[in-house]
């Protein structure tokens, strides 16, 4: 069975390695000429409030759906060779990795759109809740339109 | 009967995770199954919520049939 | 002496770590919300030539000048807390890591923006120069406007 | 005497990396000493270059002194 980490598209507890990732994305083909990446980390600082952690409750199922849709939807969208996206819903200290999204194209431009537009629409499509930890106690986060 | 699913803040809001609601017949749109949740949970604030049906994204006049798995989901915070 | 990769602007013959130029930023400071990277790899093809490696001459001095002064800029330009940039000057088989941009910010837009444009500006500002090798020979690279 | 450097394929197309040239004068704008290495250099192609002084970048009327680095550049190509 294949190990976890080789699924481009993933949900998990543990840590991820975005070299790791990076480096699977230019195995995949000699016509890489560009990779750019989205790493997502935890703040310190939210809304003035100090953050000692956060966590995700997930849809579980329906997330990684729409996280593999997200992927297939990036492809058929822009002139790129192949993306990862990893999420973490572990809870994670200030400072740690949250998401990751890498997306491989020969050519910078497609890249670079694509990975926006992958955690953009991540925010808005993927069925994953935020909650944060504060001295006054525990609080899901409203997300800004 | 039909699995529903609260996420998020309306676990909290609700008191509960996951609650099983006797459908009255065979199939319903969505809109009746969140009045009937209305109803039997007050503290369900009066919002727009995402939803899903069997974990596909469902509105307001999407069909529930017997059975089926309801998410009901507050705003989206991953990333 | 500082380790020559403690420098955050760097030109080398050496390989690079993504891995090792993120975690810097990350440790840089907890404000941190977003890293975005751009790496560029030697692609196998270009102009409908086989590739077999590529290199790269540089006006030493003034290129490590224009990289370093491509950082204040963006530092000034953008949103962001960090840059840091690595580029080697070493033959690079097909596959090989070339260029790193490494971008930190509390916000993911400014990073992403800010990446993109050191990038396209490092191509117009910077004196390095590619030469490729093919099975014909050697050939400069001739950039398309 | 100015240090002149001719980078990527103007080395090959001079033969030369690396040239002093005579100045008659204490200064002149960099479009004369353009001239001086075209007639020197009948490989040097007429297009316009990247040209920098001391390491700073430069164009035409810049001014060049007697003990200066010129670089005479062709279009970038890094990244």
């Amino acid at each position: 069975m294949a190990e976890a980490k080789d699924r481009p598209v993933r949900i998990q507890t543990d840590d991820f390695s975005v070299e790791e990732e990076v480096l699977r994305l230019r195995e995949g083909s000699l016509r890489v000429g560009a990779v750019v990446t989205f790493l997502g980390t935890a703040r310190d600082f939210s809304e003035g409030r100090s953050i000692r952690a956060i966590e995700f409750e997930q849809y579980s199922g329906m997330a990684l759906r729409e996280m593999t849709r997200l992927k297939e939807d990036a492809l058929k969208r822009f002139a790129i060779i192949d993306v990862r996206i990893v999420h973490r819903v572990s809870r994670i200290a200030p400072g740690g990795q949250i998401v990751l999204i890498a997306v491989s194209a020969e050519h910078r431009k497609a890249a670079f759109e694509a990975c926006l537009w992958c955690i953009d629409t991540l925010k808005k499509t993927v069925p994953l809740w935020k909650k944060e930890t504060t001295e006054e106690g525990e609080s899901w986060v409203v997300p800004h339109p | 009967m039909i699995r529903v699913l609260f996420f998020g803040m309306l676990a909290g809001k609700t008191g509960c995770r996951e609650f099983s609601l006797d459908m009255k017949k065979p199939q319903a749109p969505l809109k009746e199954v969140m009045e009937a949740l209305h109803a039997r949970f007050s503290g369900l604030p009066r919002a727009p919520y995402m939803t899903a049906i069997n974990e596909e994204q469902a509105e307001a006049s999407s069909v529930v049939k017997d059975g089926d798995e309801v998410a009901i989901m507050p705003p989206f915070s991953g990333g």
